[in-house]
């Protein structure tokens, strides 16, 4: 279990690598990669800026990944969120999930998103060509996204 | 009580400030309390928190609701929505 | 929309590169890489020999990928199979989604990779390390996975 | 007709061979009947296929049942279960 906020950008093969290399008990690995999308609204950007809450942020993904790893029996997780400006194309946030098993290292993957996007203190600004800001409102698909996780939790 | 108010995102742009420390009057039980008597302290604040019903709220780092109680809080902090990932 | 069916290994950031590298229109990118796990039924296993039907393989494979496309709204994918003998720790398939939206990506790559391990004619033979060799038997829970996309066809 | 035949998998190692050229008699409909008429052939197609519902089979690289008409065909294929992935 790792979780990193960093402003540098992140490599996939590496981090994979980092993650899994050397083991040969894994039999699956999924990994989600956000990145910044060129237009918002139909208004095309320039970049994305992420603020965010530096303790609780870390005390939150750690949280959330902790959660993950008792539903699901993941051998391996990480989840890389990056702040600062960020330009499109550029990953946002990067998470990685190892498993025996498939099916539990894509649920694990979804769940981490889900919660990471609802619970994790960050917040985008988008500038946009035309030199506007604005912050990015919350949708909420994300919270709808949540609620599926809520039926199969254990009390 | 002497507490430390963290600000967010657009609640900070529209206070104008990122922290402060405050010596918090007794009477304010909750987080819905003390939005209610920020507001009060002018304008700006009057302005952040003019939809309270869009602002999140964290104690010591941890997601609470408004009515939650402000006892033993050192760090408090209001944001909107988080839209991260 | 890439299939391929090689010997060599694959690399999970190059891959993802080749498929996405220079686009900022794309939001999500899951990957899925399918490894050798060293131990089959409580024994050690030395290696795998993976048999495909020349052809037929690659015809499965564009077929499925095609149909994940009609579901989803998928800005890019590629599926990489590998055959010949691998070792335990090296990848065996990879399956790369792209997309505007984060459940389109998780979606489309879980549905490709229950499609491939039902459809796409693979064939797997375990050697252990005492020299004994099987065959791998198809699994009942692959059905099972494959049959939740039924519901969900649309006629 | 004549056609081509290939066997994967434990399918190939129990005939012995991974391909062959055929003449199949008119009589054949089915690939069931393509498959009793295998194992009419010798010991080896008949332990091949002494399970025939564990058998799956394709017609030109496409999966059928074996159920399925013979027509047309010009390549068929026997194969275990897939176990891609």
């Amino acid at each position: 279990m790792t979780v990193r906020v960093q402003t540098a950008p992140f490599d996939l093969s590496a981090e994979v690598a980092n993650l899994t290399g050397g083991r040969t008990d894994i039999g699956a690995i999924v990994t989600f990669t956000g990145t910044v999308r060129d237009t918002s609204h139909g208004q095309k950007l320039a970049s994305m800026t992420l603020e965010h809450y530096p303790g609780m942020t870390e005390a939150e993904l750690t949280r959330v990944e902790a959660d993950a790893n008792v539903r699901w029996p993941l051998q391996a997780s990480l989840i890389i969120h990056r702040v600062g400006t960020l330009l499109p194309g550029e990953g946002i946030v990067l998470v990685v999930t190892a498993s025996p098993h498939r099916q539990a290292a894509f649920d694990a993957a979804s769940f981490l998103m889900d919660y990471l996007k609802t619970r994790a203190p960050f917040w985008k600004k988008e500038l946009a060509l035309d030199g506007s800001g604005d912050w990015v409102d919350a949708r909420e698909s994300d919270d709808v996204a949540l609620a599926r996780w809520e039926t199969s939790t254990s009390t | 009580m002497k507490v430390t108010l963290l600000y967010f995102a657009w609640v900070r742009e529209k206070i104008g400030r990122a922290r402060e420390e405050v010596e918090l009057p007794a009477t304010l039980k909750t987080v819905a309390d003390l939005i209610a008597w920020l507001r009060a302290r002018g304008p700006k604040y009057d302005n952040a928190f003019a939809r309270p019903e869009v602002i999140r709220s964290a104690i010591n780092q941890t997601h609470v609701k408004q009515s939650a109680p402000l006892t033993g809080a050192r760090e408090i902090a209001f944001f909107p929505p988080v839209t991260g990932g």
